[in-house]
């Protein structure tokens, strides 16, 4: 089948998915919380209920609030849908023009962290700034330990192509259980907790404003403005677990296209995202929330194991 | 008059330049003239008329300069020969692909600003003087890429520092810190000279002239000499740590469109300078100098972003971004010297290409936002962010083109800055390795080290212009002449739009300007560069491509579900407007209560508290009552230049208390005076009867 | 043509008589300018003639203009001209005899000084340049203050003394022509290679020869007149003494260098210059850290500028064209500077420069050609001393200069910083509040002379021909090769 | 008859110079040393004789007149020229101590002949034994300039220093061309004159010669 075909086809196909994805994602972490907490919990399905609640209401804006309040959760919303499409989700056929490039990837979700930002600021009080302050400051930390630990994955397949990455991965399995790659990938979840916002960096639960950071920047915004914001924040977070899942179990996706490798992609990926999602939230369980200038103390160990990932591929290699 | 004579007279008029031979010296020589002519408009025309007649003329200059610069830059010869009465090699102004390209980069900030200072300059900005600075600013700027020779070089080096010199001081009856300023520059700029006056000096001295054609192996010994007297001069040039202190006094306190001239153009000289001794003078270095220019690159790149997130003056900001753009650029220009030493081309011609891309966009995006940044401080009269906001709504086109030019700064996507920045990630990660073998492990160190000081740069870069942008666009007005500004007139409206065109076209085309960009510095372009599809680039020597145009069809086509649903949503649910933010419920919040740039920036200080040292002072003041009630609490936090306080000041401070002491060796006694002649008297004695 | 030799020495004296006798009238205010342009005349006369190859002599070979000497006396006559024309003060009513004086010392300091250039003889030249002394020991004391006083105390004490030295230095040097076959003084004559002269008095006479003249030339240690004489003399005095003064007594030690590079060897010399030249800028930039004079501040800026020179002289013939280029472009733009001063001086009534504040707002007539003018003199193109450095540096570093130069350029940034700071002290700013000022546009003098001195320090560099020949055919007749 | 007497006369001319100038460095009375300068001048006077019979150059001899003239009467007339009982009591106090200053005459005497030995080299004729003798007296003469405070004792220090340099030229190459010693001496009369009025205008403005009191111009 033609390559660009078959690309366009893995993309709709990854948008799609991840679109339906992403809210049970968010559902299955909260519900699987609750049920450890010992809580009924709303159930699995609660954020697409949300959603279709925000989208059904009049928005709320202040008179002195600009379109930034209006144009910012779409963006947010396209960045996180772009990196749907270029992460090798479901498969690793892309676009030959625009592969998924390790920097293009980061740097499309870097447009979603800067949307978010000046949608926090616009609002026009302390809360917003402040989250969008603090938001700041963590995605400018997380950035070398994001692009460090993709870089050391990146040195066995001699690209930064990510598709190539989990392809090579695929190939040759021995490289994933390197001590290289285990570094990295430890260093990567770390930089993608604090990306999107997971504990112990953020608390997506808590509505104390002091120790806010996501919530605060979306205290201004209402309506289909939040629900935009929310879908693009629960799109990154799917995408990324995706990636990382994909990064660590390569198995699944699709290489050669075929509507039954093209199923078992779907599936593959879906289950994975889902066993990752109910992971973290185990996992949250027993994590507090670190003060905020604790973080970049944090981000600088996990810096420290990408940079070592790097040199150690380097000179081990 | 005889035919000899006249054959003669003609020889002389072509020596002397009068017949230009070629469209490159046809372009210089009217480079030449319309600054003349420019200088004597602005001592003689009506003040009326002056801004008028000659913000055209230096429009007209920059132009010239332009295509003078774009036809050298596609490989036209030919020159301008100026004669001095030195017995030296004469003065040859004839500009390489590569100084056609800085004569571009030049230009077309020149022309921006020329277009912006025609409507901006009011009062003394648009004194006679200033408007005399001016084209000459711009020509000298604009002749230092067309230099062939040293001393054709310091000319125009020199010419272009008199100019900016007097441009700087235009405000100096208004601002005490303006003259403050001005000694600043001028020291550091006779430091830079000096210093580049040094290397050319050992080079000429090594070399046999002060040509730079003439190709000679240079010994070890003079070449390294020359070398750190070259990075030290140019690094002062182009505002590299730690010779950049300068740069935040006199940036904020030059008029608006002098500072976007001088950081978008003219710190341009002192990476031409790089180049040109690494590409061209001195080629083949040692890897330590490739080292040595990424340490200098990445500290300042570092050190640069840092200060301009935590800073709340909208120009210093600017201006530290200045020296961290300059430092990535050093970055990348030092990577591609490592590589070219261990034979990596590929990545290393990728690495030059990222740099030169990098200054190009630099250029675009960074005049943008000055000129805005002046659009800002002619509409409120402030530059402190803390005193801005909401301008956004009052100012939609300065908005705009400094939203455009601040996502070029901070490297987002489809802007000139990802472009470059990309390239150069690219050609770091693959320089590692030639054929899948590491090249040594200085540079399996080295790369890592430099991806990682990208990454924080870059991701610092975007929380300071998040920072610029947000606060001073966004939200409410913290100011009552923020409340009241206006949009800029037409024409500076209209030089930021063809600014923050430039970052969106260098943006979304990086492939074709890539090509010619690879043109200038590589003898086989298309194996480092070339242009894929509707404008995209790739490298094909690392096997890396981008295609923004295609990011964005993409974009477009995932936003188009998004924008049909908000669409049929806003039919059916129309947003309501509340006169204040909900603000978690704290309705009465005045806009004083805002996040301001200095809060903005808070966690950042106290997270680089060693690198920036702060000097905090709270003051509490106690209600007379009670010592345990508090009536108001002051808070100052200054961050100054590090470099300045601690290494500036002490020296500084030294040379002035020597200033002091050393008067007693002029203190009017004439028998003092007598015994030094007598002494040197006596040695000259002892000498010579040795 | 040689009769051309005697107009300078003549026609000096001629106006200087011609002013005493008309001493009533208000026409012997132009003493000075005509006798300037009569040198200056005879200097474009007798250039021309160098250039076409012509030596012309008189006066059996005592008086001699070979291509340097014509180049100097154009130099005496192009800067005493500005001098003396910027300095023309306005026509009083009443002149006094005091004035007509003052016009007849400064006539024959010019032929004092045309007569150093253009004897073919080391003793006349030295006899001319003490003859300076005695002409300019007046002007200097011309205000009768105190101060101006001791300066000219301190002038004539320690100028005489120098010169005596370099009296000794000449003695020596005809002590070792005596030894030869032709007892003689004349450059000419010794300056010829096969003479066979003794080295160690040549070395011995052309130590202290330099020794002396390099206290008239300024340079230190031998410079501590120059501040005191240059900050009280009239501002055209000053001027006269920067431009003219200075670079005569370099053109003795020139003379000097030719005739013992040929006995003993550049190296002695060498070593001694640039010993002088740094200490020189080293002494002028310590004490422009601190500066609180303006005049003061330009009698140092001289000796940073002679102590630069002399490391050209040191550096030999590849740096000789940059620094006879220096020569002229130092003396205009010093000229200029102190004509300038003194008018700062008459209108503000202090020297002091934290007194003189916001010039540029206040007096914009005089700020403005007063920065254009330190600007050039701090070396900034196209004004032709940032020519005659860089090829200074340039040719210092390819003789193995290199150290010299290093330094002396760490010393000139010195110089360059503390300069900017007090030339933006005294013009940058605004006025203090409450101040009424208007601005005042008069330039409280000519302003042709100054317009002139700049356009021809801001061209002449780029005149390959005929000044590049010129200095070419200078450097030719000191047995430079280049 | 004269050949026999020839070395003795030109050694008790360089002796008499010599010893007046250390007598200069030692006195500290104004009067004395005018009359002592004097002494030097008749001294250099038939020291220029001297050498003008030996060497039978009558031009020498016209020479030596003229500076007997000049040096010897001239120029001690214009000094002392003042009422007698104000310039008797007029007392240098010097900067440097007697003994100090007669211990530095020695030194420098001595480093003369070290000078003078390398760069002449010691020959066997007497003119260059007694050359060095110039030297010191230029050197003493710089002493006095740097010790004496009183503006006629610099200029006799100057004075001094000029005989200094006059008996080298003597006793090295036989004189300068006479032209240029009549210009040398026409200079050093003038700058002596106009010291000389300087030195009155010194006490009309400030009430004194100390040259202690121009201190006005430093940094």
């Amino acid at each position: 089948m033609n390559a660009v075909i078959s690309a366009i086809i893995i993309a709709v196909v990854q948008v799609v998915l991840f679109v339906f994805l992403a809210p049970l994602l968010i559902g299955v972490i909260r519900q699987v919380r609750a049920t450890i907490e010992g809580r009924a919990g709303a159930g699995i399905w609660q954020p697409w209920r949300d959603l279709r609640k925000l989208l059904a209401k009049d928005p709320v804006r202040a008179a002195e609030s600009s379109w930034m309040l209006r144009a910012g959760p779409v963006a947010l919303t396209v960045s996180s849908l772009l990196l749907c499409v270029l992460l090798p989700l479901v498969g690793t056929i892309s676009f030959l023009t625009i592969p998924s490039d390790l920097f293009v990837v980061v740097s499309v979700m870097l447009i979603g962290v800067v949307a978010l930002a000046l949608v926090g600021l616009d609002g026009g009080t302390a809360f917003g700034g402040m989250g969008s302050s603090r938001h700041m400051t963590v995605a400018a930390l997380v950035e070398p330990t994001l692009l460090l630990s993709v870089y050391a994955l990146s040195i066995p397949a001699g690209t930064s192509t990510i598709s190539a990455i989990v392809e090579t991965r695929l190939l040759s399995p021995e490289i994933i259980i390197s001590p290289v790659s285990v570094l990295a990938l430890v260093a990567l979840s770390i930089a993608i907790m604090a990306e999107t916002g997971r504990l112990p960096v953020d608390n997506p639960g808590t509505h104390l404003e002091v120790t806010m950071l996501h919530e605060a920047m979306t205290l201004e915004a209402s309506g289909r403005d939040l629900a935009w914001l929310e879908v693009g924040s629960w799109l990154k977070l799917a995408a990324l677990l995706g990636l990382v899942s994909n990064l660590a179990v390569p198995w699944g996706v699709v290489t050669d296209f075929s509507a039954l490798g093209l199923a078992v992609g779907v599936v593959s990926i879906a289950v994975k995202v889902l066993v990752l999602g109910v992971m973290l939230s185990i996992g949250e369980i027993f994590l507090a929330k670190v003060r905020l200038f604790q973080v970049p103390e944090l981000l600088a160990g996990s810096f420290a194991l990408a940079f070592l990932a790097v040199t150690a591929s380097y000179l081990v290699a | 008059m005889t035919g000899m004579e006249a054959g003669l007279l003609l020889q002389t008029e072509i020596e002397a330049g009068l017949i230009p031979q070629t469209g490159l010296e046809a372009g210089l020589l009217l480079q030449l003239g319309l600054g003349a002519l420019a200088v004597l408009t602005a001592l003689t025309a009506a003040p009326f008329l002056r801004s008028r007649a000659v913000g055209i003329l230096c429009t007209l200059i920059a132009v010239t300069g332009f295509l003078t610069g774009l036809v050298a830059m596609l490989g036209g010869t030919g020159g301008l020969r100026i004669s001095i009465a030195l017995p030296m090699d004469p003065l040859l102004l004839a500009p390489d692909r590569l100084g056609g390209l800085f004569m571009l980069i030049v230009s077309g900030v020149g022309i921006l600003v020329s277009l912006y200072s025609m409507s901006s300059t009011h009062g003394p900005d648009a004194s006679r003087t200033a408007w005399v600075a001016m084209p000459v600013f711009l020509v000298g700027m604009q002749l230092v890429p067309a230099a062939t020779d040293s001393v054709s070089f310091l000319l125009a080096l020199e010419i272009m520092t008199l100019g900016s010199t007097v441009l700087l001081l235009a405000d100096h009856a208004s601002r005490a810190t303006v003259a403050s300023a001005g000694i600043w520059y001028s020291a550091m700029s006779q430091l830079s000279f000096f210093f580049i006056l040094a290397g050319f000096a050992v080079l000429a001295a090594a070399s046999g002239g002060t040509s730079f054609s003439t190709p000679q192996a240079i010994e070890p010994g003079p070449a390294n000499v020359a070398f750190v007297l070259f990075l030290l001069g140019f690094g002062g040039k182009a505002e590299l740590v730690p010779l950049h202190v300068w740069v935040p006094r006199v940036l904020p306190e030059a008029p608006s469109h002098v500072s976007a001239a001088m950081s978008g153009a003219m710190v341009k000289i002192g990476v031409y300078g790089g180049l040109l001794v690494c590409v061209r003078l001195l080629p083949d270095g040692p890897a330590w100098w490739g080292i040595a220019i990424m340490v200098v690159g990445g500290a300042s790149a570092l050190y640069g972003i840092l200060q301009a997130s935590v800073s709340s003056d909208l120009k210093v900001l600017l201006a530290y971004s200045t020296t961290e753009n300059m430092g990535l650029v050093f970055l990348g220009l030092g990577a591609s010297l490592l590589l070219r030493g261990y034979d990596a081309t590929a990545a290393a011609d990728a690495a030059l290409v990222a740099a030169l891309l990098l200054a190009v966009s630099h250029a675009a995006f960074k005049s943008t936002l000055f000129l805005g940044a002046g659009a800002i401080i002619h509409a409120t009269g402030e530059r402190n962010l803390d005193r801005l906001g909401g301008l956004g709504a009052r100012m939609p086109v300065t908005a705009a083109a400094f939203g455009v030019a601040s996502l070029g700064a901070a490297a987002i996507p489809i802007t000139s800055g990802f472009v470059a920045e990309w390239m150069l990630l690219q050609s770091l990660i693959h320089g590692g390795r030639l054929d899948g073998a590491v090249v040594s492990v200085t540079a399996s160190v080295a790369m890592p080290l430099a991806v990682a000081v990208i990454a924080l740069t870059a991701g610092l870069a975007l929380l300071t212009f998040v920072k610029a942008y947000g606060i001073a666009f966004l939200a409410r007005p913290r100011s009552a002449e923020a409340a009241k500004a206006r949009e800029v007139p037409p024409l500076m409206q209209l030089s930021l739009a063809l600014g923050a065109l430039f970052v969106l076209a260098l943006g979304l085309l990086p492939g074709p300007i890539a090509a010619l960009v690879g043109h200038t510095v590589s003898s086989n372009p298309s194996a480092a560069v070339q242009s894929i599809g509707l404008g995209g680039v790739s490298l094909p020597g690392i096997g890396a491509v981008l295609d923004p145009i295609m990011l964005v069809v993409l974009s477009a086509l995932v936003a188009i579900p998004v924008i049909v649903s908000i669409i049929v949503s806003a039919r059916g649910h129309p947003h309501r407007t509340v006169d204040l933010p909900w603000g978690g419920g704290g309705s009465r919040a005045r806009p004083r209560m805002q996040y301001t740039a200095t809060s903005y920036a808070e966690p950042l200080v106290r997270v680089f508290d060693d690198v920036l040292k702060p000097s905090r002072d709270v003051q509490v003041t106690h209600v007379a009552e009670s010592r345990y009630l508090v009536e108001r609490v002051r808070v100052e936090q200054r961050v100054s230049d590090v470099f300045e306080t601690r290494l500036y000041r002490p020296v500084l401070n030294l040379f002035q208390r020597y200033g002091i002491v050393v008067r007693h060796v002029a203190n009017g006694s004439i028998h003092r005076y007598l015994s030094y002649s007598f002494v040197a008297l006596l040695i000259v004695l002892i000498v010579v009867s040795l | 043509m040689s009769l051309v030799l005697w107009i300078p020495l003549v026609g000096p004296l001629a106006f200087a008589g011609l002013g005493l006798l008309l001493r009533n009238s208000t026409l012997h205010r132009f003493v000075g300018v005509a006798a300037s342009s009569a040198v200056l005349v005879s200097g474009l006369l007798l250039v021309s003639a160098a250039l076409d190859g012509t030596v012309p002599s008189s006066g059996g070979g005592m008086l001699r203009a070979d291509a340097l000497s014509a180049y100097m006396l154009g130099v005496v006559g192009v800067v005493g001209l500005i001098s003396t024309w910027g300095g023309l003060s306005p026509a009083t009513p009443h002149p006094t005899e005091d004035a007509a004086g003052y016009e007849a010392l400064i006539a024959l300091f010019l032929a004092a000084m045309s007569l150093a250039v253009l004897a073919d003889s080391i003793g006349l030249m030295w006899a001319a340049v003490e003859a300076t002394t005695i002409a300019t020991a007046f002007l200097v004391g011309h205000h009768r203050t105190r101060r101006s006083l001791e300066a000219a105390w301190k002038y004539v004490i320690l100028g005489s003394v120098g010169v005596a030295i370099a009296l000794l230095g000449i003695v020596l040097i005809y002590a070792a022509s005596v030894g030869t076959d032709t007892p003689t003084l004349s450059w000419l004559l010794l300056s010829r290679s096969d003479l066979g002269l003794d080295p160690a008095l040549i070395t011995a006479g052309g130590a202290l020869a330099v020794l002396g003249f390099a206290t008239k030339a300024g340079l230190a240690p031998m410079h501590s007149w120059l501040p005191d004489a240059h900050s009280q003399a009239p501002a055209p005095v000053s001027g006269l003494m920067s431009g003219v003064l200075l670079s005569v007594a370099l053109y003795a030690i020139l003379r000097i260098q030719s005739i013992t590079n040929l006995v003993i060897g550049p190296e002695f010399l060498r070593i001694m210059l640039s010993i002088g030249g740094l200490l020189s800028l080293l002494v002028a930039a310590s004490l422009l850290i601190r500066q609180r004079d303006y005049k003061r501040m330009l009698a140092y800026s001289s000796i940073e500028h002679m102590g630069l020179m002399a490391i050209g002289v040191a550096i030999g013939p590849a740096a000789l064209p940059s620094v006879l280029l220096y020569i002229l472009g130092h003396g205009l733009i010093k000229a200029t500077l102190f004509v300038i001063s003194g008018r700062i001086l008459s209108v503000e009534g202090t020297p002091v420069i934290s007194d003189v504040r916001a010039l540029l707002i206040r007096r914009p007539g005089l700020a403005v050609p007063w920065l254009i003018a330190m600007a050039a003199i701090v070396g900034f193109p196209p004004f032709s001393i940032f020519f005659s450095e860089i090829g200074i540096f340039m040719a210092g570093w390819s003789v193995g200069l290199g150290g010299v130069v290093a330094a002396a350029l760490m010393l000139l940034l010195v110089i360059f910083a503390a300069f900017t700071r007090l030339t933006v002290q005294m013009t940058i700013g605004a006025p203090p509040e409450g101040v009424a000022f208007t601005p005042d546009y008069s330039a409280h003098g000519p302003r042709l002379p100054i317009i002139l001195a700049l356009a021809t320090t801001a061209t002449v560099a780029f005149v390959a021909e005929p000044v590049g020949t010129l200095l070419l055919q200078a450097t030719a007749v000191l047995g430079g090769t280049n | 008859m004269f050949e026999t007497f020839y070395p003795q006369l030109i050694g008790l001319c360089t002796g008499a110079l010599l010893l007046t100038s250390a007598l200069m460095v030692w006195r500290h009375s104004l009067l004395a040393s005018i009359r002592l300068l004097a002494l030097q001048g008749i001294a250099l006077a038939a020291l220029v004789a001297v050498i003008g019979i030996a060497e039978g150059e009558s031009e020498l001899v016209l020479v030596s007149l003229l500076i007997l003239s000049v040096k010897g009467i001239g120029l001690p007339w214009v000094l002392a020229h003042q009422s007698k009982a104000s310039i008797k009591q007029i007392q240098e106090s010097p900067r440097l101590n007697p003994t100090a200053a007669l211990l530095a005459v020695t030194l420098l005497t001595i480093l003369s002949y070290v000078v003078v030995s390398r760069v002449f080299g010691l020959g066997d004729n007497e003119t260059g034994h007694a050359a060095p003798i110039g030297l010191a007296m230029v050197l003493i003469g710089f002493l006095l300039l740097i010790s004496r405070r009183r503006a006629r004792s610099q200029l006799i220090g100057f004075l001094l220093l000029d005989n200094g340099i006059a008996t080298i030229a003597f006793l090295t190459s036989g004189g300068v061309p006479v032209l240029l010693e009549f210009a040398v001496s026409l200079d050093v009369l003038l700058v002596v004159l106009i010291l000389h009025v300087f030195t009155g205008r010194m006490r009309t403005k400030f009430g004194g010669t100390s040259v202690d009191q121009l201190r006005e111009l430093h940094d």
